[in-house]
């Protein structure tokens, strides 16, 4: 990096704090053009809030923020408008579209193109057209954004950052809802811009794309700098050393046999991802599901579950015919994380404790009373098994970061003891420590007889933590890899078919 | 690598687009329903006058439900109309009856109305006040200061041909329904095609998204009320004009007419979602409810009672089309 | 013969309006022709009051009765339906004197002044009786319609003539029951020296007894309107000494009378149709009363 | 990072803890300060027979405002509540009326309360109409069906000695504050210690995680309204009561008063998050303006503008005071 080509976006002894956390203390950061940049560190490391510093989304307590040089002067409404105005383009790790709008109205929020006034919404179709064929996706541009999967709104949104003229475009987790093909896209995208001068900051969780992508990498500890290193130098443990503060230990994972069969699926069909999709599931074992996005693995999840009516075939629980409805499932010790934390799976408001007794409140009453003691215990057991990072059980669970998130939708269901689980993509968001500890609980719980169903579209973790995966591949179950010869290369093939 | 999947069903697509009206298509159906029953028990109801009548009427919730809707869809709600029609309308009557000249009485009232709606608006844009509370601190304030003004006794002013002619017809319309119409044009515009008009929708749908694309929500939310006022205001000059006495007693309730117009016409209160077109057969369709039952005569107490099961069963009606046709996910 | 439609306004809902309503349907099936009432409540709103007079003229009605809201404020409304053609009979109340003339075809009324008066004489005799010179007196008011501040305009000015050291001393608005009751207690609280009550409706009448009822103080009200339970109260004529009432069901009756008048297309003598302003000042009365209206309508 | 991650109890948490009842600081400061300026302007205010006077007007507020916070943070609303109060009041003096016996007239009376209640929470909860829409038709019907009853007329019935007591004081305060106050008791039970309870903050936080939950959605919005529809009737017990007879036109716009001390108390309209206590100081402020007001002996008129300019002052305050405790980011 030559020193002598002014940074195109700087920070200078930046500090942010919210009530009771130092988000970041002190920070000195700077990028240029050209550079992609990653940005790693554990789950509420501080990473969004450096990238929120940048974007004018938040003002820093102290210190300043330099777009191409020049310090942002606006404080509050307009200045995320001041920094886009500088060419600063962002993708926020938190959904930001309006989901009640077209997807060309998303892509212009706030900068609708006018002639005279008025909105020239041809011109706004066909400037996201184009946009969108960018990461090769053929989506009408008048679709509402809530007609989208969250993958295609995640790729929506990526393309709204790359569109126009760009000086520095900053991604916050843009893969985290992505499969293999998109990631590649997206990949493809970041490189081309970068070879234009565009500088590329990149937050991820997942080492792989750093490497991929990343010339250099920051990371990021309780809101330090530890350290920006070239990427190609650099070791994965050492990183990885930097994050957590401390050596991650190797694992190794005993694949086990699992026992009786719990559940068993026959000719599911679900039109018009699934038709036909038999397996069974044994006690005691974890079972991934892999496949390319919009695969039908959540539509499979959602009709075991009973959330869809699937047009055909059968469900049996430990042989008996499967009750059709949602509650009945849980009764019967199923427990179902869905893929989207925010939208359905957290209850933001409220804290930790009640977010993890929901399923179950009968295990924390006397008598129909709710005892805040009992109540507190239990999220105690939750909080210590699954290394809840949370300030006290009360803490509302919204200000939490990602990661102790999904550990919290995930204890619910330890809490309300359930045998069966269908997790899916519980990794989303999550950052290697925390997935590790993830892996760690999904294992955990098959040792105590639990059987899992484990969709993730991280396809290298699935030889982590699964016993079987199967492949699902145009609705139907393509093949089947037992450990230990489950491969991730071999699995992403059979993805693609 | 391969192509991506996310390419989305075209069939669905298509669906989708269709059935992006089919809450007015119900609305639709369901009026013409209310016309059939109503046609057929109650006298006089198909008559051109009739027709005329219920424009009329229309006029004094549409107007002002064409602003609402906005509010509404910005997530917000503005229940001071009612109270905001009366005073205004009182303040006219006074200047009017201070020989102030037409233009500039009409004028104040209307800058009034823009300007009080603002106060609501800054209450809630800057202050973070609830829409709630701060529009029903409005309500109590200004209904009690008209009555205050006035003593509660209408404020007559020297007749004024051009306050009559827009109390009355213009090419056998009411002239309100005249510029109730205008006013729907402009409102459908304004909500469709100006960057205003869509960040209203933005700042409805996900506040935080709006602002992080750079929209100022803060200035959204201020001229909501804003035009909430200003067609307050209007009303208040078409009543002035239709009643030719300045009436402290007036309005009451509108605002909740206008509310269940927008909410009938299938906007959510909870934001990001509703359309004009929408609200005008909301309005519509509570319109012709309440003329319809006067025409055919029953007690006016059991008119009460057929009116609100009707509503009802046109919202749960409409609420089912909607959720057969796959929209209706809660 | 054809079907003759006649309109109906009613002022608000009040149990007042009742008798009225039961005065005009009984008016209109005695008088052996087909009839056909279209009704409905104006809820004291000028602005409603407007828009159902113009569904009834689109209904063809043939006459329509009312009982106006504003004085000047109605005056617009009357007057299409005048130049539609079609005669309008008030009741109860009118608009101003000037367009009473040009546009109404008759007005079936008690004046307020004067009903408030007869209310103010009786509270003066029973003053100058109790020997209380200077009586201070609450009134619980609803004074958002302009009979109200007619009734107690009336009322002041007959005291005072008789007992001049009277004082009102609060005036609170209180129309229906409950209102009342709320702001009578709380009227008590204030002037803890309070000699009376003026209750210039129905609603407030009934609860400016209960709440005297519930002090347990030595306060006595002035009322309003009879119904049923006015008139019990009056019985005992322990705090309710006076009411002051014009018969409902008489005014529907005249009503619907110079309607059929009009319609008949006969000129009427006197437009201004008197009605009776009754007052009731002993048990005696007020058992009359119950037993003349055992269907409970005014 | 192995054993327990929970902090131990610092500083911070203290301060949680503390600002987590910062809104209900803020309202006992107002109150305190309308107590001591309405002690001072206002003659009697601070006699002990105008506390017992704003406790029992509190009492027709608070009653239906404890089962409107409920509603309210469950995400809905219900603004049918003065038309049911006048209904089942109008009924149970017809039952008494026809002499039957005073426990069965009050219980017929509960049962329809809860069961009308659950008609708008079905049509809610089962088939998606908007909760305004559900509970406007109810608010139109019930007025309706109860003026159509009674002619408008109040209905009246032998004495009762057991009613009589029920509109009267016991130990110096009247029954019906001292039924509000346990209803208080039981609800801030219900909402904070029962899974009930604690659903209905979840259902309001986000409905589709509380249904992935296992939560049944459907049958907390049912129950929120049954028991709005219960308190109701409850409340129409301490009217008739009170009254001595049933009034179809009785606890007229009671649902605006109860809204507003919901809003006022700090619940939000969006659901979710609220507290019984916010909303017993929210009725408390208000019933305090209004008996301050009235004693002070100014215009009806006048007060209606004060009132409407110290709400909004009212919550201003609290509203800047939450801020600057950095809990009121949106
Ligand atoms: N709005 C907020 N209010 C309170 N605390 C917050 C807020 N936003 C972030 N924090 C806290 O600040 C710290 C840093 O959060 P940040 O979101 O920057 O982490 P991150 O590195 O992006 O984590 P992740 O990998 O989970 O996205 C965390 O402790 C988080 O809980
Ligand atoms: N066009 C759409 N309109 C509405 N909902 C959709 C649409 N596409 C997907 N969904 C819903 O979004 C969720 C996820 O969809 P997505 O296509 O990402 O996943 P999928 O098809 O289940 O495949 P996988 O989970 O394997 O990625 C599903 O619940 C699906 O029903
Ligand atoms: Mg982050
Ligand atoms: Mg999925």
């Amino acid at each position: 990096m030559s020193q002598t080509i002014p940074p195109i976006a700087e920070l200078r002894r930046a500090t942010r704090r919210y009530p009771g956390v130092l988000a970041l203390d002190g920070v000195a950061f700077s990028v240029q053009p050209g550079e992609v940049r990653a940005i790693l560190g554990k789950n509420g490391a501080g990473k969004s809030t450096l990238i929120r510093l940048l974007t004018g989304a938040e003002t820093p307590d102290e210190g300043v923020v330099l777009l191409n040089g020049k310090p942002l002067a606006i404080q509050g409404a307009g200045r995320t408008r001041e920094a886009a105005g500088r060419g600063l383009r962002a993708v926020y790790q938190e959904l930001s579209l309006v989901p009640s709008m077209s997807i060309a109205e998303n892509m212009f929020l706030g900068a609708w193109p006018r002639a005279h006034g008025i909105l020239d919404h041809r011109s706004m179709a066909e400037a996201t057209r184009h946009a969108l064929l960018r990461l090769g996706l053929k989506l009408d541009p008048f679709l509402l954004i809530s007609a989208l999967s969250p993958a295609a709104q995640q790729m929506v949104e990526i393309a709204r950052a790359f569109q126009g003229s760009p000086r520095l475009v900053i991604l916050d987790e843009p893969t985290s809802s992505l499969a293999a093909a998109e990631v590649d896209q997206v990949c493809a995208a970041v490189r081309e811009v970068a070879a234009q001068g565009v500088a590329v900051l990149y937050v991820s969780h997942r080492m792989n794309e750093i490497r991929r992508l990343a010339d250099t990498a920051t990371v990021l500890r309780d809101g330090r700098i530890i350290s920006t290193l070239p990427v190609a130098e650099a070791r994965t443990e050492d990183i990885v050393q930097m994050m957590l503060g401390r050596s991650e230990q190797t694992r190794t994972i005993i694949p086990q046999s699992g026992g009786e069969t719990v559940l068993e699926v026959r000719n599911l069909a679900v039109p018009p991802k699934l038709n036909g999709v038999t397996f069974a599931l044994r006690r005691g074992e974890v079972l991934g599901i892999a496949g390319l996005l919009g695969s039908g693995r959540t539509e499979l999840f959602e009709s075991i579950m009973g959330l869809s009516k699937p047009l055909s075939g059968q469900v049996l629980v430990a042989g008996a015919p499967a009750p059709r409805r949602y509650t009945d499932m849980i009764q019967l010790g199923f427990g179902y994380t869905p893929e989207s934390r925010k939208e359905d799976g957290i209850i933001p408001m409220l804290g930790v404790d009640e977010n993890t007794v929901a399923t179950d409140f009968r295990q924390v009453d006397r008598a129909g009373i709710l005892s805040n003691k009992v109540i507190a215990e239990a999220t105690r057991a939750i909080i210590s098994r699954l290394h809840v990072k949370t300030a006290a059980t009360t803490t509302p669970i919204a200000t939490l970061s990602g990661g102790n998130q999904q550990k919290v939708v995930i204890g619910r269901w330890i809490h309300a003891g359930s045998r069966i689980l269908l997790l899916d993509e519980p990794t989303r968001g999550v950052d290697v420590e925390a997935k590790n500890q993830i892996y760690d609980i999904i294992r955990s719980l098959a040792r105590e007889g639990k059987s899992i169903l484990f969709v993730s579209s991280e396809i290298e973790e699935l030889d982590h933590v699964c016993d079987r995966v199967l492949v699902l591949r145009n609705g139907q179950i393509a093949e089947e890899h037992a450990a230990p010869k489950i491969d991730a290369e071999r699995l992403l093939a059979a993805c693609i078919g | 690598m391969t192509a991506s999947a996310i390419a989305p069903p075209t069939a669905r697509q298509k669906t989708n687009r269709l059935s992006g009206h089919v809450n007015e298509f119900g609305l639709i159906a369901i009026i013409v329903v209310l016309y059939v029953i109503f046609g057929i028990i109650s006298p006089g109801f198909l008559s051109a006058n009739n027709q005329v009548n219920i424009l009329r009427d229309g006029s004094t919730i549409g107007i002002a439900a064409w602003a609402q809707t906005l509010v509404i869809v910005a997530g917000e709600i503005d229940i001071s109309v009612g109270p905001m029609v009366a005073f205004i309308s009182v303040v006219m009557a006074f200047l009017l009856k201070w020989h102030e000249p037409l233009a500039i009485s009409l004028g104040a009232g209307l800058v009034l109305g823009a300007a009080l709606g603002s106060v609501a608006g800054a209450l809630r844009g800057v202050f973070n006040v609830p829409s709630f509370v701060a529009t029903l601190g409005l309500w109590s304030a200004l209904r009690g200061l008209a009555l205050f003004m006035t003593n509660a006794l209408p404020v007559s002013f020297d007749d004024n041909d051009t306050l009559d002619w827009m109390g009355d017809n213009v090419f056998g319309l009411p002239v309100s329904a005249v510029v109730m119409i205008i006013l729907f044009g402009l409102f459908v515009f304004v909500s469709r095609k100006t960057a205003f008009g869509r960040s209203v929708y933005a700042v409805g749908g996900n506040a935080s998204a709006a602002r992080l694309c750079g929209i100022n929500v803060t200035r959204i939310r201020i001229l909501v009320f804003t035009l909430s006022g200003l067609m307050a205001a209007i009303t208040a000059v078409m009543l002035l004009a239709r009643l030719g006495t300045g009436n402290a007693g007036a309005a009451e309730g509108l605002e909740f007419d206008v509310i269940a117009g927008v909410v009938v016409g299938g906007t959510a209160l909870s934001g990001g979602r509703g359309s004009m077109l929408g609200t005008l057969l909301g309005v519509l369709a509570i319109t012709v409810i309440g003329d319809g039952l006067v025409l055919y005569g029953i007690n006016s107490f059991v008119q009460d009672m057929v009116r609100g099961v009707i509503i009802v069963a046109a919202v749960l009606l409409n609420v089912a089309a909607l959720r057969r046709s796959g929209r209706g996910r809660h | 013969a054809p079907q003759v439609g006649i309109g109906a306004i009613y002022l608000d809902s009040q149990g007042y309006y009742a008798g009225v309503r039961k005065g005009v349907q009984d008016g209109a099936a005695g008088m052996h022709r087909s009839i056909r009432l279209v009704e409905t409540t104006a809820q004291d709103d000028p602005s409603k009051e407007s828009a159902f007079i113009d569904t009834l003229i689109s209904a063809n009605v043939k006459a329509i009765l009312l009982s106006a809201v504003s004085a000047d404020g109605s005056v617009h409304a009357i007057r299409r339906a005048h130049q539609a053609g079609i005669p309008v009979v008030c009741y109860n109340t009118c608009v101003n004197d000037v367009a009473m003339k040009k546009y109404v075809y008759a007005y079936v009324v008690g004046d307020p002044v004067a009903f408030g008066a007869k209310l103010g004489d009786a509270a003066a005799d029973y003053f100058i009786k109790a020997g209380v010179k200077s009586p201070k007196i609450g009134v619980v008011n609803c004074e958002f319609v302009e009979v109200c501040i007619n009734r107690r305009k009336g009322f002041q000015a007959a005291l005072l003539k008789r007992v001049p050291d009277a004082t009102l001393v609060d005036n609170q608005q209180g129309t229906t029951v409950d209102a009342s009751l709320a702001v009578s207690e709380k009227i008590l609280t204030a002037h803890p020296d309070l000699n009376a009550f003026f209750g210039e409706s129905g609603g407030a009448t009934l609860g400016a007894t209960r709440a005297v009822q519930q002090s347990g103080k030595s306060v006595v009200v002035f009322g309003s309107d009879m119904t049923t339970d006015i008139a019990h109260s009056l019985a005992e004529h322990k705090v309710l000494k006076a009411v002051v009432d014009i018969s409902g069901k008489a005014v529907g009756h005249l009503a619907i009378q110079e309607a059929i008048d009009a319609v008949d297309g006969k000129t009427p003598a006197n437009p201004i149709v008197p009605a009776a302003i009754g007052l009731y000042t002993t048990p005696d009365a007020a058992n009359a009363w119950l037993s003349a209206h055992s269907d409970g309508l005014p």
